[in-house]
């Protein structure tokens, strides 16, 4: 496989809690369960660490899509930080779905440590999911397109 | 008007209040402005008519730090916001008398030059007291008149209804002027396709001119320092190059205050470019309602508001896509 | 003196388009701006005015002024291209004029910015007389005549038809280029509309507004007056005002990380603003008192000092209109006439 | 502006197999603020970490990132490395290269340019670290054991004798736990009873160990070195004090219908008991459900009875407050229920029972007096078919998924007693394979094998099918003979999987400690930090963690320990400095921080501030650094970005997204 430089090559970011999502990503490499490049893993303490500042501060540095990764509800390590994580998410997606951007560039996982195989699993479909939808126009700010 | 003045007067005389937070005439019969009174002759001024549509709470943030007492004279409406202020410790219950004023529907400038009234000098029709269903307007250009309800403010159509939340005494009668359904607009954005929606919003959005006075004027945007002013986000914007910064801002001034936001309809009433900001916050106010349980911020002063609440079986985000 | 049929304006700005840019005043969701010409654009000539002022034809709220590229460790800069494309701005009306005229005092004065300038001199101003003024226009008080407009060609819309007047250089050439759709006409119709017009703002209420005691002379007295104290109250600092006028003329430098280079652009700033003027010490004015006062004191008081007298208000009453809490620069000079009286 | 140093591990071949380590120290080297690049084979090795202090010294480092394996791993190796070097450790950041990226890709050109990206993204953010200094916070000499167990029982006896005060809180009336309930053990068979009551009996005499049985732990709050924990202790209807243990109570005690817990509900019990004759303490406790007393108002003979005066009708729950410095959780295991595997007739027939069944009808204290019968009719058996890996190593999802461990061992161990007492009896055992890695294990097996003539099929039981004649059909496949095999048992013993005692999820909630998705407690690290919860002070003992034997379970019991009173021997704890503050300027002191926060760490002060000459009291967030711990929900609800978290703070995590984005 070599790159093509013609062919898009989305640019994603996935917020990884430190304690379930993070780790399984770490599992996710060690078990060698391969996803594509795009994915760049940023790890935060909780989901509920996320922002929604950082996200709209992504689209509007150029990616195509962003995913948010926590421990499954009940699990949080911080106990309720994904619960929050969880509307707060809920509501920003229906607001950019709401203003015509395609709710398909959002994604929330609850991926546990154990969990390699949904972590490789969730990233190859959401890669996939950006690659049908196509570069994002709507939410970026047009001095960052190259 | 002339009950507020006489009760105004006798707070400030018998020292129950120091000062009077109400409206003092403008110089063109529709723009009074919010305004402090601590005199007696002071008050020969004050004005309270269809136009002072101005949502007085967010100005005892800063009496609230003066000596003494303020008498404010809140609308209905304003007073949701006046206690989700109580609720968020930002204004002091006991430094405020409230005096709850009786509403017929605020009256909106625009909609009535929209209507092609212009040159205008003098109104009749818009005083409290007054139950003329039809305004009247002189006019450098002849006499010109319209349905009061026309020249209303959107959110009086929607209106919440004709209670108090919070209040000291309750002055004037006040007018049931819903004729219209809170979540139609949002409804009809959410029927359209995402290219429809975007192009909608993209459009309203060009008009945008970041002056920040949807913000200002927002009670519960009440932050020491925004987001937007601040270093310490590197998040700090003042004007755009490109049209994603007010979708940024936009986004984020609804997000913050989802869930304590009372739809008190200022953001739009004060755009300068006539945006419909409330769009925004209303689509939050009905996905909460939808999502967590019908939820009216300002109705009471303790309760969880949403987004600092949950229960265990929340919907997934996925519900976006489900819907 | 020419004319041309209301509805043969179109081709008129279609003509104007071949190769300039034209802006002129469009209805975009319900608002009136200035904006580019393009065949789809709802141009609303019947509007008296914009919520923008025209000013950013010349002084845009933002743009950009080079480019900074990262080149290994070294850093290469490009600087923004200046304006050399020839455009028209049509339909600004004898307010927004002098508004230019303001800003020229500004950027055209020494060190001239280059950016103003190069816009200044590509841009052919068609001013419009407003045939309907309104009751917050007060451009009378500072000797503006709305029914004549001073640019590079002057119209009047008279009973469907727009008369047309060159009277610069600039002007002529523009009437040269569209002359096939012109014809040539006598005066007797607009001289009539002018008396019309100006019959019509002897009738506005702020028509009898006194500018005395403002001057570059008031600068403590007024400077120094309790009145402020009480005139911002119910000021929400936002920059309403600010955006809309069409003379005020404070801008903001910020850089902009595109990921591949950093933009340095600059954009309206606003005196209202908590951060207006902020260095790296702090802020110069720590209340909105103080800002304020800074806005009408710059327009009415230190701009006249240091421009011969002129006024930084052209009197459009766009801030009379748009403004939040109901405040304006009518109610400040009312203010503090009515504290004179008292004195 | 920092001086940052960039260090790339090639992670042996791990790395630098796939990504281009020379291209990534070539393209970070132009990095703003990077001053020092460079590769080495193992970053982790003391030679790897005396590059870093020579890189510091030379170059005056005060950053530094490492491209290497998962933070999770050496984060903490590299920040030791960089405090040596005398660089605060919080200016340390790792760029994972190795689990995020060279071990799931495979071209070297797309994996090399997302290494560059990663590490750029750990420059970026390094780029506005600030030093950061962990405080102090207090440590109660106390531990507290959640489980009675062997795991239990362990923990807290060599806690106790390093000469620390603990608890052990216990939710049946008795200590003693699963081992309690096995006959014999393997691979010695010594009896099971006769290792344990030894350790219960010290346990209960030890003078710094408390045992609060038929209790549960209600509610958790604090953190490590100073939790604060709420102990229900259940009316046991009996006043412990004045009991004797006579035993006249459960004798005389007319409802005697209750199936019994601790023989598996193979037979019933008093309504006033103790589960088992050793129990630890041995004092009854009233089953209020099937009490008369409890249910009627009529009877009260065992107050009749008691020559000590010790029933007490009247009692209640009583909650008991304790603060603990470790909490080490030892709630062991159940079997998994049967429900969802009809085809082994578990319902239907009484002949069909578990491993752990057999038990305890092969023990001289069960249902049977120790005598091998048939429960329906009480025949001696002669044809006995065990099944193993019953609900374990399921592929769908009736069962577990993983391996249950003891049951190849512990069918042997049955199936070599029952044909050593009885020689008469056949004894088949269907397998998948016969696990047996342990000292031992395997010649246990094999003696099962050839000295006692167990017969060994390799393969799965299709269908039990019980037979008119009382008997049970067995159909089974043998995979090495490749046929189906028919067989007429008059028992059949499945070697039902285990899984973690239900409870266990409600405490791991409590204790805000990790599970996983088959309520496995998770340890700190899979290898290298087995026996402690990521949440800190919080241990793990037993089978909670994993599935073990006896031997194991008592080995990371005594681990526990150590980490338990490694902890309670330090008087003061650093904490985490990666904590939220707020700053005092901008806060708006509007309440919604506290409301988010789970650990109660934020309170709220009327201070004097100075904003730019403006000099005024306002309302201000405080947060306590010792309860903080970092979750960051604070930040994100605080809508002026006032409260931020060091360490992670908006704008590291911004300069993240940008360099990503860029």
């Amino acid at each position: 496989m070599s790159i093509n430089n013609e062919e898009f090559r989305p640019k994603i970011v996935a917020f990884c809690c430190n304690w379930c999502s993070y780790a399984g990503a770490d599992l996710a490499g060690s078990s060698r369960l391969a996803y594509p490049a795009d994915v760049k893993i940023i790890r935060v303490p909780c989901s509920c660490r996320v922002n929604p500042m950082f996200i709209l501060r992504a689209f509007e540095k150029g990616a195509d899509g962003v995913i948010i990764c926590g421990c499954h509800p009940g699990d949080c390590h911080y106990s309720t930080g994904n619960y929050y994580a969880r509307r707060r998410m809920t509501l920003l997606f229906s607001m950019l779905d709401y203003m015509g951007v395609e709710n398909g560039r959002t994604r929330v996982e609850w991926v546990s440590a154990a969990e390699g195989v949904k972590f490789s699993q969730t990233m190859n479909e959401f890669v996939e999911k950006i690659h049908s939808l196509g570069e994002n126009v709507r939410l970026g700010d047009l001095r960052c397109k190259n | 008007m002339q009950e507020l003045i006489n009760r105004a007067k006798e707070l400030l005389a018998n020292g129950t209040v120091a000062r009077v937070l109400g409206w003092k005439a403008g110089d063109l019969p529709y723009n009074p402005e919010p305004a402090f009174f601590t005199t007696a002759e002071e008050l020969d001024n004050f004005v309270y008519n269809g136009f002072c549509g101005a949502n007085l709470s967010k100005y005892m943030i800063a009496a609230s730090k003066l000596e003494g007492k303020t008498m404010v004279c809140l609308k209905p409406c304003d007073t949701y916001s006046f206690n989700q202020l109580i609720k968020e410790h930002r204004v002091d219950r006991e430094k405020a008398y409230i005096v709850g004023v009786g509403c017929k529907g605020k009256l909106s400038i625009e909609k009535v030059k929209d209507l092609g009234i212009k040159g205008i000098t003098a109104v009749s029709g818009a005083e409290m007291s007054d139950d003329a269903e039809t305004l009247t307007f002189q006019t450098i250009y002849g006499d010109k008149s319209c349905a009061y309800a026309d020249a209303m403010l959107e959110r009086c159509h929607v209106c919440k209804g004709k209670e108090h939340m919070v209040y000291d005494e309750l002055i004037g009668e006040s007018k049931d002027t819903k004729d219209a359904e809170r979540f139609a607009e949002v409804e009809k954005i959410e029927a359209m396709s995402p290219a429809e929606k975007f192009a909608f919003f993209q459009k309203e959005l060009s008009k945008c001119i970041r002056c920040n006075a949807c913000r200002n004027v927002c009670p519960a945007c009440s932050c020491r320092k925004c987001v937007f002013d601040s270093t310490k986000f590197d998040s700090a914007q003042k004007a755009n190059v490109d049209s994603f910064e007010e979708k940024m801002f936009h986004i984020i001034r609804a997000f913050h205050v989802a869930g304590r936001c009372t739809d008190c309809g200022e953001c739009s009433r004060v755009c300068p470019q006539g945006i419909p900001l409330h769009l925004f916050n209303r689509k939050f106010i009905k996905d909460i309602d939808e999502l967590y349980g019908e939820y009216q911020a300002g109705a009471d002063t303790d309760s969880k508001a949403p987004l600092t609440n949950f229960t265990f079986d929340d919907a997934e985000p996925s519900i976006v896509t489900k819907r | 003196m020419y004319k041309i049929a209301k509805e043969n304006l179109t081709a008129l700005f279609r003509l104007m388009a071949e190769d300039k840019a034209l802006y002129l005043p469009v209805n975009n969701a319900g608002q009136v701006n200035f904006a580019a010409w393009t065949e789809d654009a709802e141009v609303d000539l019947d509007t008296l005015k914009s919520v923008k002022s025209p000013k950013d034809a010349f002084f845009p709220q933002s743009e950009n002024l080079y480019t900074c590229y990262k080149d290994g460790k070294k850093i290469k800069i490009e600087p923004e291209e200046l304006q050399h494309q020839n455009f028209v701005v049509f339909g600004m009306k004898a307010c927004d004029v002098k508004g230019v005229e303001v800003l020229d005092k500004v950027f055209l004065s020494e060190p001239v910015d280059t950016f103003y300038a190069a816009r200044r001199a590509h841009g052919t101003i068609v001013a419009m007389a407003c045939h309907e003024p309104e009751e917050t226009c007060f451009c009378k008080v500072f000797g503006i005549d709305c029914a004549e407009p001073v640019a590079d060609v002057a119209t009047w819309m008279v009973e469907g038809e727009l008369y047309w007047k060159a009277l610069t250089e600039k002007g002529e050439a523009l009437t040269k280029a569209v002359a096939s759709l012109l014809t040539e006409t006598d005066e007797a119709k607009v001289e009539d509309e002018k008396t019309a017009i100006r019959a019509i703002v002897e009738k506005l209420p702020y028509m009898n507004l006194s500018l005395e005691g403002w001057n570059g002379d008031a600068l403590t007295e007024k400077f120094d007056s309790p009145i402020w104290e009480e005139l911002y109250k119910p000021c929400l600092a936002c920059g309403t005002c600010t955006f809309v006028c069409p003379t005020c003329q404070c801008y903001d430098i910020k850089d902009y990380d595109t990921g591949h280079g950093v933009q340095r652009y600059r954009c309206w700033d606003s005196c209202m603003y908590s951060d207006f003027t902020m260095m790296a010490h702090g802020n110069n004015r720590t209340s909105q008192m103080q800002r304020f006062r800074q806005r009408f004191m710059h327009k009415l008081v230190y701009f006249p000092a240091n421009n011969d007298g002129m006024y930084s208000c052209v009197g459009c009453g766009r801030c009379v209109e748009k403004c939040p809490a109901s405040l304006n620069i009518v109610k400040v000079i009312k203010a503090f006439e009515n504290q004179g009286g008292d004195r | 502006m920092q001086r940052i140093g960039v260090f790339v591990c090639h992670c042996g071949s791990n790395i630098a197999a796939t990504v281009d380590v020379k291209k990534v120290v070539e393209m970070v080297a132009m990095e703003p603020g990077v001053v020092h690049a460079e590769d080495y084979q193992y970053m982790c090795s003391e030679a790897g970490q005396a590059k870093i202090a020579e890189a510091v010294k030379e170059k005056n480092l005060t950053g530094i990132v490492v491209c290497s394996c998962s933070p999770r791993m050496h984060e903490n190796t590299f920040r030791t490395a960089a405090k040596r070097a005398g660089i605060n450790p919080y200016m340390v950041e790792i760029a994972n290269i190795r689990e995020h990226c060279s071990w799931i890709h495979k071209n070297v050109e797309e994996a090399t340019e997302k290494a560059v990206i990663l590490a750029r993204a750990a420059i970026a953010k390094v780029n506005l670290n600030a030093p950061l200094f962990p405080g102090e916070s207090r440590v109660t000499k106390r531990a507290l054991v959640i489980g009675g167990g062997i795991a239990g029982i362990q923990t807290a006896l060599d806690i106790a004798d390093a000469g620390y005060e603990v608890d052990i809180v216990e939710k049946t009336p008795s200590i003693g736990g699963r081992m309690s309930q096995l006959d014999k053990t393997f691979p010695t068979l010594d009896c099971s009873a006769c290792i344990l009551t030894p350790k219960m009996v010290e346990a209960a005499a030890h003078e710094k160990i408390t045992i609060y049985t038929y209790s549960e732990v209600e509610k958790v709050s604090g953190f490590v070195g100073d939790f604060t924990v709420d102990i229900r202790k259940k009316a046991r209807s009996v006043d412990a004090n004045k009991c004797t243990g006579c035993g006249v109570c459960q004798e005389k005690c007319p409802s005697k219908k209750a199936p019994s817990e601790f023989n598996r509900g193979l037979n019933t019990r008093s309504a006033i008991y103790t589960p088992f004759a050793q129990a630890i303490p041995n004092v009854p406790v009233i089953d209020r459900d099937a009490c008369i007393k409890f249910k009627t108002g009529k009877c009260g003979v065992c107050e009749k009875v008691c020559q000590a005066g010790a029933i007490d009708y009247t009692q209640q729950d009583e909650i008991v407050t304790q603060k603990y410095g470790a909490i080490v959780v030892a709630t062991g295991f159940d079997t998994i229920k049967l429900d969802n595997y009809d085809e082994y007739a578990y319902n239907q027939s009484k002949d069909v029972i578990t491993s752990l069944e057999l038990e305890r009808i092969m023990n001289a204290a069960g249902p049977t007096k120790g005598h091998l019968e048939r429960l329906s009719d009480g025949k001696h058996p002669h044809e006995i078919v065990f099944v193993q890996c019953v609900g374990s190593r399921c592929s769908d999802n009736r069962g577990k998924s993983y391996c249950s461990k003891i049951c190849c061992m512990y069918t042997a161990k049955h199936a070599m007693l029952i044909r050593d007492k009885y020689p008469d009896v056949n004894v088949t055992v269907f397998y998948i394979d016969v696990r047996t890695p342990g000292k031992n294990f395997d010649e246990f097996y094999r003696r099962a094998v050839e000295e006692y003539g167990v017969n060994y099929v390799k393969g799965q039981v299709g269908k039990v099918i019980p037979q008119p004649n009382g008997k049970l059909l067995v159909q089974g496949s043998d995979l090495l003979d490749n046929k189906q095999i028919f067989k007429e048992a008059d028992m059949v013993v499945l070697a039902t999987a285990i899984e973690p005692e239900a409870s266990v999820r409600q405490i791991a909630t409590m204790l805000t400690a990790s599970i996983d998705t088959n309520n496995f407690l998770t340890e700190a690290h899979p290898k290298l930090r087995p026996v402690e919860s990521p949440t800190a002070g919080v241990f793990l003992s037993g089978v909670c963690q994993g599935p073990k034997d006896i031997p194991e379970t008592v080995a990371q019991a005594g681990a526990a320990a150590v980490k338990a009173i490694g902890l309670l021997a330090k008087d003061k704890l650093t904490t985490n400095p990666c904590t939220a503050k707020a700053d005092e300027l901008m806060c708006n002191g509007c309440s919604t921080c506290a409301n988010v926060c789970p650990y109660g760490a934020i309170s709220y002060e009327e201070k004097e501030v100075n904003d730019h000459g403006i000099r005024e009291t306002r309302r201000i967030a405080v947060v306590n650094n010792a309860l903080c711990q970092g979750c960051g929900a604070c930040t994100v609800t605080c809508p002026s970005g006032a409260m931020d978290l060091q360490g992670f703070s908006n704008r590291q995590i911004i300069a993240e997204v940008d360099a990503i984005c860029r």
